[in-house]
């Protein structure tokens, strides 16, 4: 297997432990837990998205795990402008805000309170389950542009995630590109549904949700890849990484870090296990080097 | 990734325990240890975390919408459960139960599987009390009632000083959040907080472990995952007892 | 298990033995072929994609197989016109031809050539990995609309297999019902791509191939449903398809019948096996009642 | 669906067999029996069906693009194996192989497991005989060549004639179409098609048995997954002999 020398790196701003960060969503709903993840051995992490009014979320089933797959439509439940006190003591670790609005004023605002209490913003522009937000915005590449400029204006490295439900991706990465995004995360989840037989209705509360896991990494690194062959600013791969050589598979498509999600409902030292297996102090490659390497 | 199915069965039985508390028996029986819980479907409305009252069953005490929407269903109809969920009781040696109220539903299957010697069970009054005759059977049972109705006039907490929390080994409790601190509090006192197994409640949107909207302060333990079941030292210094998340994650003190 | 009453059915103007028939590219280059998957069970077949020259494909590797999934560019190989006589002896059969084309007057060509050969066609515009071809028609409404009514011209009842890999799947579906199409199939596979980091590069010779399997029934499900909230003309679900269970689950999604294409790797003999458990003469439910019925 | 890896493998010996034919042998070992295939990637160019010659080697004719760039690689470069795959022959009592050209590489592996009791091979011209010292260690080995430069002069068919086709229980054969075409032409005569194996050769594209490309008239069976290997009574009826399909599925006559 491909191993890297381990160390800090530097992505989009932002200085991290190493490649692996937790992703958006995923145990972020506290300090406590993101401070655990970063204990976990994460080399950043990423908060629950947050918006611009608390939100309870959808009704529930919220997830459904299957083999190999998950799905789930939270409905960004968040509590706005609260989560801040979450970040005391978190201000010096590689802590990324998710954020999400309905307009670039909304994206605006939320950034705005952020400032000088996280390392970078992800703006959440994606989320395929959220009627009026996430993707409902992230698939129109003039409101991605604005959006990110609006966040731009918080003075923090400003991170776009992409959905993977659009036609052409490396449009929308373009766009984030324009309005002067420091990085593109790609992907979020992938527009989905699945109908209990047994119930005669879809699995989750929200009928439509987002797949999410194994299942989704050929897609993500397809995106990946496609972004890379396209954009000039750092690309952070996210969708379906379980393993340390998915992590290098990510990064030869084009990521120069990766976000985990789904496969920390293995192990919550999911981080662990794979940088253990990713980095070599001895033999290990210069991680600039396998970054993009497969377009050669 | 391991496929966690939301397996339909179907209501066999539904036993009307109090005025405000059913237990509603299934068709099926999960291998669920005491303490586990399940996320019950109630198509249409919500999926929310009940324990195991028996192998199946859960016993709900009808508080908001989806207890509600539970309450409303019939011998026959159907019902999603996804689980055994959670860590579940860990007891050894001499062991109690300490019961507030429907937190005797996970204490039930403790009894029932002879796993506790003694059980002290609390309620406001004599008709909530939760499982009285059954627990007799299979255990030393000791009562407490807020209004004296029935067995002792006070709380659980006069009967587990009364007990000697000291001679077991373990004890398992569940209940509202103010009794169990004030059971912790008893545990810190006689010097064994680590002896005491609570089973708390927090919102749980997923129930396995992947969402973050269960996790306690400052540790950041997923309740659905790491717990639902704590030991005391472990909850001590913790957001126990002072407040917890609603669905929107924000604060809410008790 | 909900089952269902056997019997034969009529969807998008063909007959059909039941509700499972073989999805385009899979075992249907060759007459015998196709025949061979109608004795063992399907109840319809559909051919591999013919198109107004022969096309070699690209170079291998062209599948890959993963767990749940598998990933394929095979690049079109037909043998064009020549292929027409892979269906003597096969004109009374349920047999649907797949055809594909750059342009409208490619299409109307094409599809000239099988009237009186095969019961409908069905138009790929969805390949994900041909330049030229399939999505990269299929994702303009204008094209797929005129598409449609090119191939109508052969007096052919006409199927528009659609790609996922759009924005909104819904503004395709209602381009081909504009079109005049008999039914929409729902889909093809989901764009993606793999890499060996071994090798440092794609996994499959043209590197972006199209996903399909069990790992993406939930897009097909979800699709399908999209389009049955949308659409008047009936759909066929396709897309990871391998069980009774998954049949019933895309028809409540909204579908009349499906296609399988990738659950074939497992055993030939899976349309017998899915059909054996899909369908009770006692105790079955009436298809129609079934069709659509979790949007309720 | 169960993967179906293509596993890098490291080329560690390459045997010059013949002026157009190498043996690659590579870093690992795959459960091949005798008639079982790999699909060969050879990245950057193409993946192509090769038999297993070893349980750790495939031995390739040069014909074309990809078995060129085979032909380029050095001891140390790396390839892809896709494998075992296809069905393989199923000897069983007195067995006869026979092979030509480069067909002799999936019987090699049949006589080197002490499988086959006679083997015939032939080829072009003594040059072109494959492992001939290999298989005249395990079986009692006849050859023949086209020029008369070696053995026989003349065809393995003339040998297989005056072996008695009727005394073997099972004859397995691999090479040129045409060259099977006649052996299963005297096993029809001998009364006993059904003794012959024949190891197809027909375009591939997946190699797994999904795509298609590789199925033959008039039964439709995959030569890649249903084959490589079928009796002669299953093809006599068939496109054997007659025709096959080219890339792009149109059919070329032999
Ligand atoms: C591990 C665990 C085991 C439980 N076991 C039992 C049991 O055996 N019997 C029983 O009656 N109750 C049990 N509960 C509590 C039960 O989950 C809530 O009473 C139920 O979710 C209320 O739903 P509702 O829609 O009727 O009420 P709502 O109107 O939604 O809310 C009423 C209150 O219930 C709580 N609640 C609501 N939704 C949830 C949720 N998704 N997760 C956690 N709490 C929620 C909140 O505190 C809320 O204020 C358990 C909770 C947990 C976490
Ligand atoms: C089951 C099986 C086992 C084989 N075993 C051996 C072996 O042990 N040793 C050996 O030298 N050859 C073997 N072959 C033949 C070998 O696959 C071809 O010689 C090789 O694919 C040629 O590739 P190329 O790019 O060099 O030639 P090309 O220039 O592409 O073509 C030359 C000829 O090779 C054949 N061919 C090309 N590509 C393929 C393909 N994908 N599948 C099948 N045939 C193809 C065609 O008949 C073509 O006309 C086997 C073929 C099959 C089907
Ligand atoms: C339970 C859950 C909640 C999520 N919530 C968010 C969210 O709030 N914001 C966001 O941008 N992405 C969210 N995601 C998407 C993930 O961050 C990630 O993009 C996606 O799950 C793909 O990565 P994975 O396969 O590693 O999980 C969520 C995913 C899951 C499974
Ligand atoms: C090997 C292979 C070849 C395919 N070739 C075609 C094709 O020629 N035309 C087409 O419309 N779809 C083609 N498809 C797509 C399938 O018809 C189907 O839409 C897709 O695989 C999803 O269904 P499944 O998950 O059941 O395979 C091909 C799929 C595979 C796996
Ligand atoms: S409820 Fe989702 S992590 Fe506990
Ligand atoms: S090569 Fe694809 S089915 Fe045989």
């Amino acid at each position: 297997m491909v191993t890297l020398i381990p160390g800090e790196i530097t992505v989009g701003g932002v200085r991290l432990h190493n490649h692996c960060m937790l992703a958006a969503g995923v145990l972020g709903t506290t300090g406590a837990s993101l401070a655990r993840m970063l204990r976990a051995g994460a080399g950043g992490v990423v908060t629950k998205s947050i918006g611009p009014e608390p939100k309870e979320g959808h009704k529930g089933p919220c997830v459904a795990v299957y083999d190999g797959a998950m799905m789930n439509a939270m409905g960004l439940p968040n509590p706005s402008h609260d989560f801040i006190g979450e970040l005391d003591g978190l201000t010096e670790s590689p802590v990324i805000a998710s954020i999400f609005g309905g307009t670039p004023e909304e994206f605006g605002e939320v950034a705005d309170w952020f400032a000088g209490r996280v390392q970078a913003l992800e703006l959440n522009l994606s989320c395929p389950h959220a009627e009026g937000y996430g993707a409902a915005v992230g698939a129109d590449p003039d409101m991605v542009e604005q959006c990110t400029r609006a966040a731009k204006h918080s003075g923090l490295p400003v991170w776009v995630k992409l959905t993977p439900n659009v036609t052409d991706i490396t449009e929308i990465g373009l766009a984030a590109e324009r309005g002067g995004a420091d990085a593109i995360v790609a992907v979020n989840t992938v527009k989905a549904m699945r109908i209990s037989t047994n119930f005669r209705r879809p699995v989750l509360g929200n009928g439509m949700g987002g797949l999410s896991g194994p299942a989704i990494f050929p897609v993500a690194v397809r995106c990946v890849w496609e972004l890379y062959e396209a954009c000039e600013i750092p690309i952070i791969g996210c969708g379906g990484v379980s393993s340390a050589d998915n992590v290098v598979e990510m990064m030869m498509a084009g990521a120069s870090a990766v976000e985990i999600g789904s496969a920390v409902i293995e192990d919550t030292e999911i981080f662990r296990q794979i940088t253990e297996s990713l980095y070599r102090r001895d033999g290990g490659e210069c991680p600039e080097d396998i970054v993009g390497c497969a377009h050669a | 990734m391991r496929e966690i199915p939301s397996v339909p069965v179907v209501i066999t039985e539904i036993i009307e325990e109090s005025p405000s508390i059913r237990t509603f028996v299934f068709s099926r029986r999960f291998p669920a240890e005491p303490g586990h819980f399940c996320m019950v479907w109630v198509p249409g409305t919500d999926e929310i975390p009940m324990a195991f009252s028996a192998q199946n069953a859960i016993t709900v005490q009808k508080v908001g919408e989806a207890t509600e929407a539970l309450f409303a269903l019939s011998r026959g109809d159907e019902i999603g459960i996804k689980g055994p969920l959670g860590n579940g009781f860990t007891p050894s040696g001499r062991t109690l139960a300490v019961a507030g109220g429907v937190g005797a539903a996970p204490l039930r299957l403790l009894a029932t599987s002879g796993v506790a010697d003694d059980f002290i069970l609390g309620a406001r009054t004599a008709d909530e009390l939760l499982f009285p005759e059954e627990l007799a059977k299979c255990t030393n049972l000791q009562c407490a009632t807020d209004d004296g109705t029935y067995g002792h006039h006070g709380f659980v907490t006069d009967l587990l000083r009364a007990a000697d929390p000291t001679s077991y080994d373990t004890i398992c409790v569940c209940g509202p959040e103010v009794m169990m601190k004030a059971v912790l509090a008893i545990l810190i006192e006689a010097g064994c907080p680590e002896n005491g197994q609570f089973s708390l409640h927090r919102y749980m949107k997923c129930g396995v472990g992947i969402c973050g909207s269960c996790c306690i302060d400052p540790t950041g333990l997923r309740v659905c995952r790491d717990g639902p079941v704590f030991t005391g030292d472990i909850i001590v210094e913790s957001e126990f007892g002072s407040y917890a998340r609603d669905a929107s994650g924000r604060r809410k003190s008790f």
